[in-house]
């Protein structure tokens, strides 16, 4: 795939189709990626295993504010983002060339190392197995043993907004019902949840990662550092505030967010974000119909609409326990 | 411990609609219908204008319920305001709820104009629930009690 | 930093009673940036306002808070003293402590409390109040009415009669709508052309009224006051100023078989056509569909006969741009399309027919010269059932609309007692589920179908109807008798639901109006304001709000045209000022804001912003136009970057009523 | 309550929901069995609502309706009678030993021209 990949940038390249082209590339080690764009001379760099985890959608903001078109690789869930911000007109159409790319589903190093593996120096992925190359000799895993929860509950398939695709797209049962821990949550008393999250979010320094690497948060101006919103807030001054702002990053990508799991990934304490977006997604599913965010350029977002039946507040809160 | 003897007191914070709920907030004082002065009332153009930012700022300043009135669905001034809001706050509440925040101290009612006892009745039966709830404190100081 | 005053207002004893004015007045001043205070015993008097005003002076202020009854009651009244003063009227605030306190509080302590801190809520919004100002935007002088139905002829004329310019678009080539296809008219029975007909010559001769017909609105731009619309004159290939209307064209046509609309399809006209005589403008037009010198090219007989030469095949679409203040939307109904109900064998047999054929089969001006005929054969029917309620109050059935269409009850005994009166050796049987005829005179109308002209009212609905060689066997039940019918009828006739016309949906989207799951403009307040559309400058006449017989959509549209020259007689119309704003600097551009705003007021433009490197980069921003929006801050809420802000109500200003309530 | 506990119960197995009829009478407008039946559709449907099971379950009106659909097809409120007919025979079936049709009744009703599949259908329709 990584050599598919290469090969179409190139093509892409020398053809003046695209100028830039939008991928991944390994830092000092092997689970160390990052979004780089590539031209012509670096090309050979770009990889594609694994460890390529980001979300490159929300690169194209910044990236087609510049001359020229970028081509971009979309897994599956990237591609959501990238329709989603598409609909939000947060990048210019016409500057992207959009490839998609299937997904064997993604490794997280911090999980692996928590099963003991240690000193990864390569990777060989297959459709069902994943070999580890560490210091320590190779170590070979169901691939349903490793990947990261996000990926578990990933059905693969692509929202249809793409220039071209490489590779087949493949279509799989998702490994876990994703509002497993939703329900599981909803079904404790008040006081457990409170203290689930009270332990959780406590741990919030408020290093903005999360905010950074969601596709859905692209404001120009964070509400949280705008002065006149009367909320602006950079740092944890109290308790409060780690709460308020999860709370209220979660209301505002409502109906936005893609579900792509990227903000439990890049968060340095562990917290699992993600799990707000979910019972927002769960919520809004049950009281209006199954909506995903991305997977349409016109329908409009769920609380942008409304249905004069809709439930009330007290039909629906509570319900869970 | 110490018994603290003195009844406990809630702040309630009462967001109305200009049309129809601070309207009906007035009829109750016409017709001088009581309700405890723990309610105070923040008169907003329409329902949907309260940003969910308000009503956890509100908690974060030491309020003990919030409580959100506008018109009847079908009835907004603004034709469609309430239908929105009825969508955000059915969201925002059970999110609040699925953090461990009481249920109870939140609330959505729709008071019309002329509901001056519908609108003294609810925040009566509102301050109550809140009181028997005690004060909020988990929005407060999530780390202190750490 | 304000300089703030507070006056307390003792509301003779409703508030001093249990408020203790002084003590809030005192620590109400004791309140940062207040630098005056007082209480008195009737603020709103002339002497009370006199005391605001000369504060105002004395004490340099820059706002005031007000604590006194609801500010529904006197918000006005301080802040247009206030503004005498000097002091802009939305520096000043209303802290209820009448409606919200006093009267609500037997305490007195307690009361007190509250009033203090419902005043330091006041005060800390004032702290963060700016001046507003009204924007004010001019008036185009003239109405634009879409639909030349009763409706929009009565809208017209009453607005004409005003003094102002109205233009009437019409997509048929002739004004007139459904009312000049009808008989008669209940329940005077007077005859529809006898009174349509004058007012359509009244409003071709109308020096303020222009007709566009055979014309459609294309684009509409703008807002109250400013509408700018272009409209599509549809290509007649008859040159209106030229076309006489003599007729002489429409006549020696060789192409014969086009169905005539007009009628419904019951006869046939020339693919050169005016639709009937009285038809306003009375210009020919060419139906490119049926010509066949603009299908093949050969032919040309109208062009050689017309002396006016007024036929030009050559003619193309062309585009009117005009200016509007105001748009009403008169689009009407019609029948709605039967081919989904089987069982009344309406595409079987030509002799079902819908109560708008019946009309036709029995004007003087129809297919059969007002004589009641069957159009199989052309035989006088000497059994006729009527079925009511076809297509309405249809609900889980897969078609039909869940309404009820109102005028069915009232025109079915109208031809009900109208055949029976001609034709009295003709039998009538009305199958109905409830016969609903409330309206001046209109259940003595149906009474006398009953009583005097001998018609069978039947409780049942028709089950089936079954053309069995020149008979239509009727199975129906009778409820209240108990027994099911077979009825051998010679004609019958369903009155079909009516529905909205087909144009309205993307008119509304072109108007950004509102329409209800059934395509019905919905109105601005159902009770309170009629005959508007939420949406500013938007008017609505006629059966494009719902269902309508003709003295109701009269006055409907009469009372349109009132609402309509209410606004035309401004020379400027002052907006509230109190409206969402877009900061452009963090706005997105995702256009999450426009989505929810009921009144169309958003737009977005690209916009070129220096950024911090000195380089240009173009944006896409949203910007609220302030007539159009009405400052219910739905979109503040949707805007997830806080860019959207309501001037007035503004994020910071209730957030600082939050914190000091919570204090 | 037993009477309520049969209502609800026809409610549940038919899934119709009698307060949607609005009584236009278009179910025995078009009811082929119409003179055969003591009951006609429309009063099945207000029957049912209100409370007067026994009496249908007794009647054998039930009997006379053929399932046509005919009512179903064209009730302009989606009430659906027929199932409602058919939810009443089930209840009567259920009650222990009445079933309508007996396989010992079955010989005294042969005919050579009945086909095979018609008794079939009435031994399903009518017995359990």
């Amino acid at each position: 795939m990584q050599k598919m990949m290469q090969d179409r940038a190139r093509e892409l390249l020398s053809s003046g189709k695209v100028d830039r082209v939008l991928g991944w590339i390994e830092g000092d080690f092997v689970y160390d990626v990052t979004p780089h764009v590539f031209r012509e001379n670096d090309i050979d760099q770009l990889i594609y295993h694994s460890f390529a985890s980001q979300n490159l959608s929300k690169y194209l903001v910044g990236e087609t504010k510049k001359d020229g078109v970028i081509a971009v690789f979309l897994r599956p869930c990237d591609s959501y983002s990238f329709v989603q911000l598409l609909k939000e007109h947060r990048f210019d159409r016409e500057k992207v060339y959009a490839i998609a790319i299937p997904c064997l589903g993604k490794v997280d190093a911090e999980d692996l190392r928590a099963m003991g593996i240690r000193g990864i120096t390569g990777v060989t992925d297959g459709k069902e197995r994943i070999i580890l190359h560490t210091l320590y000799g190779d170590v070979e895993k169901e691939k349903s043993e490793v990947i990261a929860e996000r990926c578990r509950k990933c059905r693969g398939v692509h929202a249809p907004y793409f220039d071209e695709r490489l590779g087949e797209e493949l279509t799989k049962e998702p490994l876990t019902d994703r509002f497993e821990m939703v329900e599981k949550l909803e079904k404790m008393t008040a006081e457990e949840r409170f203290a689930f999250w009270q332990d959780e979010l406590s741990r919030c320094i408020r290093c903005n990662a999360c905010r950074n690497v969601c596709p859905a948060c692209t404001c120009e101006k964070c509400v949280f550092d705008n002065a006149a919103s009367g909320i602006e807030n950079k740092a944890p001054a109290s308790s409060f505030e780690e709460q308020n702002f999860h709370i209220i990053r979660a209301f505002h990508v409502a109906g936005r967010c893609t579900d792509c799991g990227q903000c439990s990934r890049v968060c340095p304490q562990g917290i699992p974000l993600h799990l707000l977006n979910r019972k927002f997604i769960k919520d809004i599913n049950s009281c209006y119909g199954e909506y995903r965010a991305g997977a349409d350029l016109e329908e409009k977002a769920p609380l942008n609409r409304f249905d004069v039946d809709d439930c009330e507040p007290g039909d629906v809160v509570g319900k869970g326990e | 411990m110490q018994v603290n003897e003195e009844k406990f007191e809630p702040t309630i914070v009462a967001f109305c609609c200009n049309w129809c709920s601070y309207a009906g907030a007035d009829l109750s004082g016409t017709n001088r219908l009581q309700y405890p002065a723990n309610v105070k009332i923040i008169r907003v153009p329409c329902s949907c204008r309260v940003n969910p930012m308000f009503i956890l700022r509100a908690f974060q300043r030491g309020a003990d319920g919030v409580i959100l009135c506008g018109c009847h669905p079908g009835d907004c001034h603004y034709t469609t305001g309430n239908y929105f809001t009825r969508r955000r706050m059915t969201l925002l509440f059970s999110m609040l709820e699925f953090l461990g925040i009481e249920k109870e101290r939140t609330r959505l009612e729709w008071v019309s104009a002329a509901e001056g006892a519908k609108f003294a009745a609810t925040m009566n039966d509102f301050v109550a629930t809140v009181t028997k709830l005690g004060k909020n404190r988990r929005l407060e100081d999530l780390r202190c009690k750490k | 930093m304000q300089r703030i005053g507070v006056f307390v207002c003792w509301c003779g004893s409703n508030i001093a009673a249990t408020v203790d004015v002084k003590a809030v007045a005192e620590a109400l001043g004791k309140e940062p940036g207040v630098v005056y205070f007082e209480d008195y015993q009737y603020m709103c008097s002339e002497e009370g306002q006199t005391k605001l005003q000369n504060a105002i002076r004395d004490y340099k202020l820059t706002g005031a808070v007000v604590c006194s009854c609801s500010p529904r009651m006197h918000e006005a009244t301080f802040r247009k003293a206030a503004a005498k003063a000097g002091v802009n009227s939305f520096m000043v605030e209303i802290a209820n402590i009448r409606e919200q306190c006093s009267w609500i509080h037997k305490n007195k302590e307690e009361a007190t409390e509250k009033a203090i801190i419902l005043g330091r809520a006041a005060i800390a919004k004032v702290h963060l109040n700016a001046p507003l100002t009204a924007g004010e935007s001019p008036v185009t002088k003239r109405a634009l009415v879409i639909g030349g139905g009763i409706a929009g002829i009565q809208t017209a004329l009453d607005i004409a009669d005003a003094g102002f310019e109205v233009d009437i678009v019409e997509k048929k080539p002739t004004i007139g709508g459904k009312m000049s296809q009808i008989d008669k008219t209940f329940p005077t029975l007077d005859c529809a052309a006898c009174i349509l007909t004058p007012k359509m010559v009244e409003v071709a001769q109308n020096e303020k009224i222009r007709i566009f017909s055979y014309s459609e609105v294309d684009k509409v731009q703008g807002f109250v006051g400013n509408f700018s619309v272009s409209i599509r004159r549809k290509a007649r290939f008859v040159d209106e100023v030229k076309c006489t209307g003599c007729g002489l064209c429409t006549e020696k046509c060789p192409q014969k078989k086009v169905p005539n609309e007009f009628n419904l399809g019951l006869d046939q006209r020339r693919a050169i056509y005016i639709p009937f005589a009285q038809a306003v403008p009375k210009v020919a037009t060419i139906d490119p569909d049926y010509c066949t010198m603009l299908k093949t090219g050969k032919c040309g007989v109208c062009s050689k006969i017309c002396t006016a030469g007024a036929i030009d095949y050559k003619q193309k679409d062309s585009f009117i741009e005009e200016k509007y203040g105001a748009i009403v939307v008169a689009t009407g109904f019609n029948p709605i399309e039967l081919n989904k109900y089987d069982e009344f064998a309406y595409s079987q047999s030509p002799d079902v027919i819908t109560s708008l054929e019946f009309e036709r089969i029995t004007n003087a001006a129809g297919p059969t010269g007002g004589t009641l005929l069957r159009p199989s054969d052309g035989e006088h029917p000497k059994k006729i059932v009527f079925v009511q309620c076809v297509g309405s109050r249809e609900d889980g059935s897969g078609c039909g609309k869940t309404y009820c269409s109102k005028i069915c009850c009232m025109y079915t005994a109208k031809h009900a007692m109208l055949t029976r009166e001609k034709y009295p050796d003709t039998e009538v049987y009305v199958f109905y589920i409830d016969v609903r005829t409330p309206g001046k005179s209109f259940d003595e109308f149906y009474r006398r179908a009953v009583e005097e002209y001998g018609v069978h009212y039947i409780k049942g609905m028709v089950g089936k109807v079954i053309p069995q060689g020149k008979k239509l066997m009727v199975r129906a039940s009778d409820l209240i008798d108990r027994k099911q019918l077979l009825i051998d009828a010679d004609l019958v006739v369903l009155a079909a639901a009516i529905e909205p016309d087909k144009s309205a949906r993307p008119l509304a989207t072109m108007l950004t109006a509102s329409m209800d799951t059934n395509d019905f403009f919905t109105e601005a307040h159902p009770k309170l304001r009629p005959v508007e559309s939420p949406t500013a400058g938007i008017f609505l006449s006629g059966c494009c709000q719902g269902p309508k017989d003709i003295p109701e959509t009269v006055s409907q549209a009469s009372a349109c045209a009132a609402k309509v020259i209410g606004l035309l007689c401004r020379d400027k119309l002052t907006g509230n000022p109190c409206v969402a704003h877009s900061d452009e600097l963090m706005c997105n551009g995702c256009s999450t804001c426009e989505k929810v705003c009921p009144y169309g007021a958003i737009t977005y433009q690209d916009k070129e912003f220096r950024m911090p490197d000195r380089t240009m980069r173009t944006r896409r921003v949203a910007s609220v136009n302030p007539a159009v929006c009405q400052g219910c801050g739905a979109c503040t809420v949707a805007c997830p970057s806080g860019a959207m802000d309501l001037h007035g109500f503004s994020n910071s200003q209730i957030m600082a009523e939050v914190d000091a309530i919570c204090k | 309550m037993e009477q309520n506990n049969l209502k609800e119960t026809l409610l549940r197995i038919s899934g119709v929901n009698p307060r949607k009829c609005m009584k236009c009478g278009k179910c025995s407008g078009t009811c082929p069995s119409y003179d055969e039946m003591e009951y006609h559709p429309h009063e099945f449907v207000s029957m049912v609502e209100n409370g007067e099971t026994e009496k249908l379950m007794a009647s054998p009106s039930l009997y006379r309706c053929l399932t046509c659909f005919a009512c179903v097809e064209r009730c302009p409120r989606g009430v659906q009678p027929a199932k409602l007919i058919e939810a009443v025979r089930l209840a009567v079936i259920r009650q222990q030993g009445m079933n309508h049709l007996k396989p010992d009744q079955l010989p005294d009703m042969l005919d050579e021209d009945m086909p095979q599949q018609a008794l079939v259908s009435a031994m399903r329709k009518f017995a359990k």
